[in-house]
């Protein structure tokens, strides 16, 4: 305990003098996040002096080990680490990656000592970004009926078929990608988890106009891609495993929405739009949903403070799913309750229009596994239903 | 037979349709979103609607017109959400027509409606002035000037307001405190000096305007329905405009829905197709249910415009309300339904969300009708 | 239709002179109504004129055939009827009868001629009142996996087993049952619809106490019931068909909700009981939902009469599934809201506690096929979704 | 570990089932309702409560009480609402000792804490004079009469009243229109002249009493926390009481719900276990999440009752509004998802729907505390 107070003490002083004053307020602009990547460059340099700061001190990924570029903390040393971080409001120095976050950890527990060896330090130092091919137009909550083919050719795989739904598929470098490799086997059979380049010749990626006008999602389609058989993260076959082990992640960071820091909060919103009567907001209908909301949402928050606590105590945790699902459909209503109160105002089509994220999250409840998909899995394995 | 439509009524609906199915929907409306159409309609279209008399519906016989009932012009307004099919009907032929029937002095109807009924001119309304609808908020001003006035004010959400050739006005006449014998109507021709309309694109990427009113001068003939009146003839022009936005957003649930049944239908994942899975059949039959509902209280609300009593004004916004909660619903549960397709823009199930929205919003929402119910109804 | 308008003013002048004041005001309790049957009473004289004078006239039953004492009206002919007693606010004279708006027109429709000599003109005079044996207890929503049996001894059956959620059984002189009498084929196949007398040896009735402290319902064990085969309603073996008639009418019949007639509207109730600030009541989020739940009254109301013009009209109707869904739904909300405006008054436990209406309006979309049933029989036969 | 139960608060928790799975639960329940029981609780359950130290969890150790955590008692409220047990515990337990402690004199203390610890004495609050509670409403008056007091009023819905030894009783004390300044606690023996307490029969067939008050003569020392400060103490003491009301709401929703699992699991219908039907499924599932968030929101609430902050009336209200919506429809599915059995008196899910409602309404309804949560935060 004592080292821990020592570590703290050490974190505190660091960041005191790594972390400029300009990286300790919300995010406010998509723009100002740095994700990594072939294509990324510093919005400012305070931001750049943070970001090679983190790295070099290896806290962007702060458990993973040393020999990889990560910090090497313990799970007690992580978790000071954070509070410090959050006391001083610091910014994360590579946003929502999907390489730190998703398939970092999963080739860190499933992959061989050259795929880590490979890959993690280039995670690390923000130099390739990643993105995920797990969805197929045909497979949508289906995703154990993918029909991407990966045929063995020795060495390496030829790869065939079409992928939807990549997140920033247009701007990453790596994709990790579920692949069919046994055709005959039962469905949840024959499914492995490769890695390849996006730059490699036979993969060509469009993006995807959604109502909201925004393309954060594209169509990537493989046409004889090569893949060397090195970049199997796991057993050949044993893919649908990890796959299990990444969608649990993914609604786990979906569950917890809104990473653009708000400056107010829903009822202050309403109160700055609408005005108060006697103290009230005016439109009563409205006051009382946003107390409604604003209470659930605090439910929701306390709630993942509440499960994450429970894990590290106790080590069992399985509701990731109705954290998703909950956290999903709050978000929705908050957009809802937003086109409510701005009226006419949220309707316009401009680029900042209200309306846009309004739409956007529409799609919440849709990717990572539909709603109907997270209330399925709560039935059967939580509730043993079916 | 006050729930079910006569003769007259099912031939303007059946014809509606079938015109409809040939010559409007998503993909006329796609074309004019994307060639960013500066009058935000299709002329031919529009030439159509008036060979069939569209324009005419609602006007008496003495003014060139059919003199068909609201219960008919509404099945077209359903129709109209159903098939996405902008055009000037709403406000010129429903809004335009209602006010100078109602309120327009015998020279007013004689110089206009004709030309409205042939769908040569354009009338609508610009009353609201804040984000969220609120006929008692009046800033605009009419101030006497000799016999004549001069109007100042500010305009939001005029629907076709840049394509209109008149703009029924509402402005305060009198300091009173009190809107109800403050507010007058006038008619303002949109190339009067003083009148700058703008453009706003909009959710729906329909017609919507900012109207922006300097010193505009206006002679008394200009006055609609008397000085001081302008809140009682609102009142009953936006019980109208109110039940065909909820016929309109009936239109639009009816066809959400059929479109996410078929889905449903054809859709298959886990070997099946989706429409197997109870919960999502019970959610369906759900909204079937509501849908159903939504369509009595539409007739009622229409029938009751044509025979205007104590509670057409509470059947105006029982209908809006209801239809408001129930076409959010469908376009929500549309999208859901979808899935990630209904998510992107190529689809077309988006503009029934976007355009059930707007509409929705129009002269009112669920919030501010349910509460509008109340006070109708004591409470 | 001249014919029509006489037939009107009869009508007219014949409740003029034959329905006496106090039966042309709504109905306030429960103990005011007249059921028919061999244990029935009259509350009051002019009841009894009233009662007797409509029997006599064959217009309980307008529509079945002078010959068993009905009224031999057409059907607009007792729309006009209809019409006119609604005008005056006529009360019904033989309430709820089972059997006149149940087994009566099953018996119409499939019974023989003897059966209808045997039973309709009883009906019509309010000498035998009758029960419906459906649900068992391993049957409820799964009406056809009934499992009472009815033993074949030539001219009669032996019918042993149980049903439960008969109401008034204990009330009741005869039931009309559905039994088992082929044990071999599959479930909807196989079933009867028998007729027999509650006093028949080995009948035993026991009310069920529900949670609202009243007993509507019983349970009724069938003991080695003796039935003689003509009592046998349409052909042997064939009853699923006459069942899901008479469930389609069930439904109809509670799809319209409370037959006590309220002095009050909702809103009215709860002005009285709130009071009113600036004209607005004074709980908002209840005034918010009082307003909701009239309009969607409204709506329903709206809903069965366009509907019942449309089946005059086309002869097409399908939708007393969704009458009896939403109807009770929102029967159910009525009370919800009837208890929040009334408060620690509606909880108490007297008689006429508010809190007992309450209790037994959670019955309602239980009893008569579930809201789940009916949402399923939307979504097959309407939506045709399966 | 603000969202986890520390060894202490667990101990108290897993001793709490296992005692009231034995001696608890709705048979004792229905024997106490149907034998009429005159005392409204069993006095063998309250014996040992009392051997197991419960009436002493909240007194501090300096008056005979164990010093445990709000926390602590939580976890009993919410098994008391599991095992549907009743006893003069919520009353007099938390409620007399809560305000005791936060208010009463050195004198009062001694002279009452160390009975209500041993759980000997009974105390309880006497505040609500309508029917749907309202703290600002007291028409109960104490008219000065020299250094005394004359208090006359009535007071209903006072839990436990006729079996108590003592009320808190509020009233005004000032004819300032302003309530937070003019009303004042006083400590009623129900032995004093002018006291007359009437057991009212609930739905939930539990202790609820109407006390009128004629003329009542108090001496000064029988003034708790002061002339006028009434207020200030009873906010703090609902906030206490509301928040174990929802641990209570939150034990019956998860009965109710374990049970309905249950019962999804074993009835069959169409061959098959009811639960294996995807539209019950979903419905469980949400239901199941809901509870999840509504144990939550119950720790923070009564953990911020240990350490009292500014936000701990908002996470009452909360705590309160949330386990109030859920208890509605935790126990309104399970009497659905029962289906007939659900609903007669012979089955026990019914007492759970009663008792909830009782609960609910106590002290404030879901309605209320979302009203008072936007009022403290500021909207």
């Amino acid at each position: 305990m004592h080292d821990l107070n020592d570590f703290r003490l050490e974190t505190r002083d660091w960041l005191e003098n790594h972390c400029p004053q300009s990286m300790r307020i919300p995010v406010v602009e998509e723009k100002e996040k740095y994700y990594g990547g072939r294509r990324s460059s510093y919005y400012s340099d305070d931001q750049r002096t943070w970001v090679e700061s983190m790295i070099s001190k290896g806290w962007v990924a702060p458990t993973w080990p040393r020999e990889y570029g990560g910090g090497g903390l313990s799970k007690e040393q992580e978790q000071v680490l954070k509070e410090e971080l959050s006391a001083i409001k610091a910014r994360s120095p590579i946003f929502s990656s999907m390489g730190l976050s998703m398939i970092g950890p999963a080739i860190l527990e499933f992959g061989s000592e050259e795929l880590k060896r490979e890959h993690l330090p280039k995670m690390i130092r923000g130099e390739i970004r990643w993105c995920q091919g797990y969805s197929e137009p045909n497979s949508g909550s289906d995703l154990a009926g993918l029909q991407t083919r990966a045929e063995d050719f020795g060495d390496h795989f030829i790869v065939n078929g079409q992928k939807v739904w990549t997140s920033s598929a247009d701007k990453s470098d790596w994709m990790f990608c579920l692949v069919r490799t046994d055709f005959e086997s039962g469905k949840h059979f024959g499914i492995s988890l490769v890695l390849f380049d996006m730059e490699s010749t036979g993969v060509t990626v469009r993006p995807i106009k959604l109502i909201s006008g925004a393309s954060p999602f594209c169509e990537t389609y493989l046409d004889n891609v090569k893949v060397e058989k090195k970049q199997v993260v796991g057993e050949i076959n044993k893919g649908w495993t990890i796959a299990k082990y990444l969608l649990t992640h993914e609604r786990q960071n979906i569950g917890d929405i809104g990473n653009i820091a708000r400056t107010q909060t829903l009822s202050e919103e309403a109160v700055d739009s609408l005005g108060l009567r006697d103290g009230q907001l005016s439109d009563s209908s409205l006051r009382t949903e946003i107390a409604e909301w604003e209470i659930d949402y605090e439910c929701h928050q306390l709630t993942m403070e509440r499960v994450n606590l429970e894990i590290k105590s106790s080590g069992v945790g399985n509701t990731s799913a109705m954290l998703k699902y909950y956290g999903t459909e709050l978000n929705k209503r908050r957009h809802e309750l937003e086109m409510s109160i701005h009226g006419g105002a949220a309707l316009g089509w401009g680029e900042d229009s209200i309306a846009r994220p309004w739409l956007r999250s529409k799609g919440n409840s849709i990717e990572g596994g539909t709603s109907e998909i997270q209330l399925n899995i709560i039935s059967k394995r939580i509730l043993g239903l079916g | 037979m006050e729930l079910l439509l006569n003769q007259e009524e099912s031939m303007v609906r059946d014809s509606a349709i079938e015109f409809l199915n040939t010559h409007a929907g998503p993909s006329l409306h796609r074309e004019l979103r994307d060639g960013n159409s500066s009058r935000g309609y299709s002329d031919s279209l529009w030439d159509h609607m008036i060979d069939l008399g569209w324009p005419a519906v609602l006007v008496s016989e003495d003014y060139g017109g059919l003199g068909f009932s609201h219960v008919a012009m509404g099945q077209i307004s359903e129709q109209v959400g159903s098939f996405l099919a902008s055009s000037p009907l709403f406000a010129s032929s429903i809004l335009g027509v209602s006010v100078l029937e109602h309120s327009g002095t015998e020279q007013q109807k004689k110089d206009l409606l004709p030309s409205i009924a042939a769908g040569e001119l354009f009338l609508t309304l610009a009353i609201d002035e804040a984000p969220r609808h609120n006929p008692e908020l009046i800033n605009c001003k009419a101030e006497k000037n000799g016999s004549d006035y001069l109007l100042s004010g500010v305009k939001h959400y005029v629907v076709d307001g840049h394509i209109s050739d008149n703009l029924i006005v509402s402005a305060k006449t009198s300091n009173n405190q009190v809107t109800k014998n403050s507010t007058t109507l006038f008619i303002v021709p949109t190339a009067s000096e003083g009148v700058e309309i703008t453009r706003v694109p909009m959710v729906d990427s329909r017609n919507s305007s900012t109207v922006v009113l300097e010193n505009v001068l206006l002679g008394e003939h200009q006055i609609l329905g008397g000085v001081g009146n302008g809140h009682n003839i609102l009142s009953i022009i936006l019980d109208i405009a109110n039940t065909h936005l909820a016929a309109e957003l009936l239109g639009i649930s009816i066809e959400s829905f059929r479109r996410t049944l078929s889905y449903l239908k054809e859709r298959k994942q886990f070997g099946v197709n989706i429409g197997s899975f109870q919960a999502l059949q019970h959610r369906a039959a759900t909204l079937w249910s509501e849908i159903e509902l939504c369509k009595s209280i539409v007739l009622k609300a229409l029938r009751s415009l044509d025979e205007p009593s104590l509670s057409t004004p509470r059947l105006a916004s029982s209908a809006k309300a209801k239809t408001c909660r129930i076409a959010a619903l469908a376009t929500n549960e549309a999208v859901q339904m979808h899935g990630g397709i209904g998510m992107t823009d190529e689809f077309d199930i988006g503009f029934f969300l976007k355009r059930a929205r707007v509409a929705q919003l129009l002269f009112g929402d669920q919030r501010f009708h349910t509460k509008r119910f109340s006070e109708l109804s004591g409470f």
